[in-house]
Formats: structure tokens, C-alpha cells, sequence
């Protein structure tokens, strides 16, 4: 399962995405991503939000998340 | 008649096409927001601005906004259009508008395009000055 | 800074320069607002709108326009620009716009530049219709 | 003393300009001229309102108006 990351989340990660792989099985829930990345990567905390989207729509925590989907890291937006 | 929508992400704004996109015959007003890069940010000289998108979001989520607004209005045309890449002081970053029949309607819904693309759709903007750089609004 | 300020009475609006006049390094945000003749009003097709203006006077109010305008908003650039004689439908007969560092004062602004126009401005508009034509708010 | 004419005002007197002469004064206020101009062409009246603008400003009802000023009636402005 691969994860899109963008702007600080980018730099952060150090790259433009993440996978998780081997024998942890991936994350089965928006709620569970969010724990695991955070968990990885411990500057994920200092954001003001982190937002998860899934097949390019905003996800709630609750949402499960299967193979397939395509999932990104939402840091807070600044367009405009 | 169905309202025609333009939504784009874009490396360079013309901004001179935007009113040939947003005027009709049925529209008495027409309301355009651009908004540019600014040379100062809390007194610090910003030499540039970058900006990256997840590009098939963002699109989704300007098409939401495009049709909240023409639920909320009755619009003719709408606009939502934003650039990516560096961008110098000056330059147009997004440009968004919509033309109605009278214009409480145009302005309306012109700012609610803008407040609500704000909030909303997955574009970051980093701020160069000349010894550092910062992602705009990541950190509390 | 001196507030630079463009007030025009013209045959024929060019839309595309607008933001050219408006654009500003300390901007970060430009409004616009066109307003345009529509097919039309009321249920009746509308063939041509024909402008007539006080032109001395019509000036001196829109600068006071402007210059009310700056004061009640920081603003960095204001246009108003309105044209005359007989305008098709679809045509452009009047912009205003302003920009400043952040969007609510631009469209607030905008917003006030267009509504205090129509108050004040002395610019009077007769509706062309097929068999008849009349001065738009003339009659109660 | 000459009364520039716009619009409706111009349409219902038939001409760009009116004129005060011969023996009659001139009026010698705002509110003077109105009640002239109403006087000599009643449609006037059927108007939603009228102003007076004195050398390319408006003008009150009180203001005394003399030889060589630029005076113009206003009817309802409808720019835009």
C-alpha cells in the first residue's frame, strides 16, 4: 500500500511517497494510517492538520481503506 | 440552460482570457478575483512562491466548489483556475470569477470560490525569502 | 505610497487591460467587477443599451469615488472606467476594480466602487427594445 | 443663464440646452430653477427625482446660483 505525500509531508518523509511493506500488513482504517505515519515520522505532529484522502476525496477517520486505493497525505492546503 | 464551468490547473495564467470565459448574454456582471504573488509577508521580502498540487484532488475538489456555488447563485459562468511551479512577485497565482444576471450574485459567489478553495483544495505554497523557505499555514 | 488611481470615460471598454492597471507588487489580491448589457430585463429582449454622460461632472464624481474609497480601504490601485454611446448586447460598459494586500479590502472595495457608480455617477442608459425605447429609472 | 439638459430632462424640454432670458431674472437658487423648469415643462414632475449639479457638482436646494456658473439638471442616474 503506498501513500502520496506532499509539501511538508513530502519533506518530512523525504520523499513522494510511502510504502508500507513486508510483514506488517497495511493500515485498514484512515485512523490507523494516520497513528502509523505519525508513529513513523514524529515531525507529522508539529502540523496543524493532517487530512487523509482516498481515490482523491477527502476521508473520515472511520473510513477503511483496502488494495488498490489510492491514498494521499493531506497537510494543511495553502493555495491561493 | 446548464452553466458552463471552467476549472483548471494551469503552469501560467493568462489572465486576459478570464472575461471572454465568464461573460453571456443572459450576465449584466461579471466578478473576478485574482490573486498575485506579494513582495512582503509580515515585513519579510518574499522572493518567490512555489506551488504544488495533487493535481486529479484538486480538480475534484474545484468542481465541488464550482457546483456548491451554482446551487447557492444562479450563475452563468464559472471560472476556478490556479497555477503551479515557481512564481515570481507580481505574478497571477489563481484567478476565479463567475457573471450572473445581477451582481450581489457574481460578487457572492466570486468569494465564496476563493474562501472556500482556500480552505478546501490540495495546493501548497512555499514562501522563499532569501535565507529560508516555509510551507504556508503547515505549522501552528 | 500614493495610491495610483485610473478614471476613464471611453468609447469602447478593452477588459484586458484591467488588471495590468490594477496589478501592484505589494497586491495580493485584485477584484474586478464588469458590468456588461444583457439580452434581457424584465422579460423583454433588449436590441441595444445607448449611454449618455455629464462628462466633467461624471469625472470629478468618480474620482471622489475613488478617493472615498481609499480612504475607507488600504488600497494599492483603483480603476473606474465607464463607456458611452449605443453598446450591443454583450458588450462591456463599465469596470471597476482595486487591489490590495488582502482580498477583503479589494472586494469590499470593488464592491463599493460599482454600487456608489450607479448612485452617483451622472450617466444615463436608455433600454432599446424593438418598438419602444426608454431612460432606465427615469419614472417611478 | 444657460441649463445644461441630460438624458430624460434633455428629451422632455427637446433640446441639450435651456436657456433663461429676456425679461424675466434669472433664478437665483438651486431651488429657484427647479421650480421654473418644473413650471415650463410639468413632465418634469413625473420624474423619480431631480437634482441640480452647479459648476459639475451636486448642488442643495439652497445653494444661490449666479452668471457664469455651470448648471445642470440631474435626472435619475442610471449608470452601470
Amino acid at each position: 500500500m503506498e501513500v502520496l505525500l506532499f509539501g511538508i509531508a513530502k519533506d518530512i518523509v523525504g520523499k513522494p511517497s510511502f510504502r508500507f511493506e513486508g510483514e506488517d500488513a497495511p493500515p485498514s482504517s484512515v485512523s490507523e494510517l494516520k497513528k502509523r505515519m505519525k508513529a513513523a515520522f514524529p515531525e507529522l505532529e508539529r502540523l496543524s492538520s493532517l487530512a487523509v484522502a482516498v481515490n482523491s476525496e477527502y476521508a473520515e477517520d472511520g473510513q477503511s481503506l483496502k488494495q488498490g486505493d489510492e491514498i494521499a497525505l493531506i497537510p494543511p492546503v495553502s493555495g491561493g | 440552460m446548464k452553466q458552463k464551468t471552467t476549472i483548471e490547473i494551469v503552469d501560467q495564467i493568462d489572465v486576459s482570457q478570464v472575461y471572454g470565459e465568464l461573460s453571456h448574454p443572459h450576465s449584466g456582471g461579471v466578478c473576478v478575483f485574482v490573486g498575485s504573488v506579494r513582495e512582503f509577508t509580515q515585513n519579510e521580502q518574499v522572493m518567490a512562491l512555489e506551488f504544488e498540487t495533487y493535481k486529479a484532488m484538486a480538480l475534484k475538489e474545484m468542481a465541488k466548489i464550482a457546483d456548491a456555488a451554482s446551487q447557492k447563485w444562479t450563475l452563468n459562468r464559472v471560472v476556478l483556475r490556479h497555477a503551479i511551479g515557481k512564481k515570481e512577485v507580481g505574478e497571477p497565482v489563481v484567478v476565479v470569477g463567475a457573471s450572473s444576471a445581477h451582481r450581489d450574485a457574481c460578487f457572492e459567489a466570486c468569494r465564496f470560490l476563493i474562501d472556500t478553495l482556500k480552505e478546501r483544495v490540495p495546493i501548497w505554497k512555499k514562501e522563499i525569502f532569501k535565507n529560508k523557505s516555509v510551507w504556508v499555514s503547515a505549522t501552528p
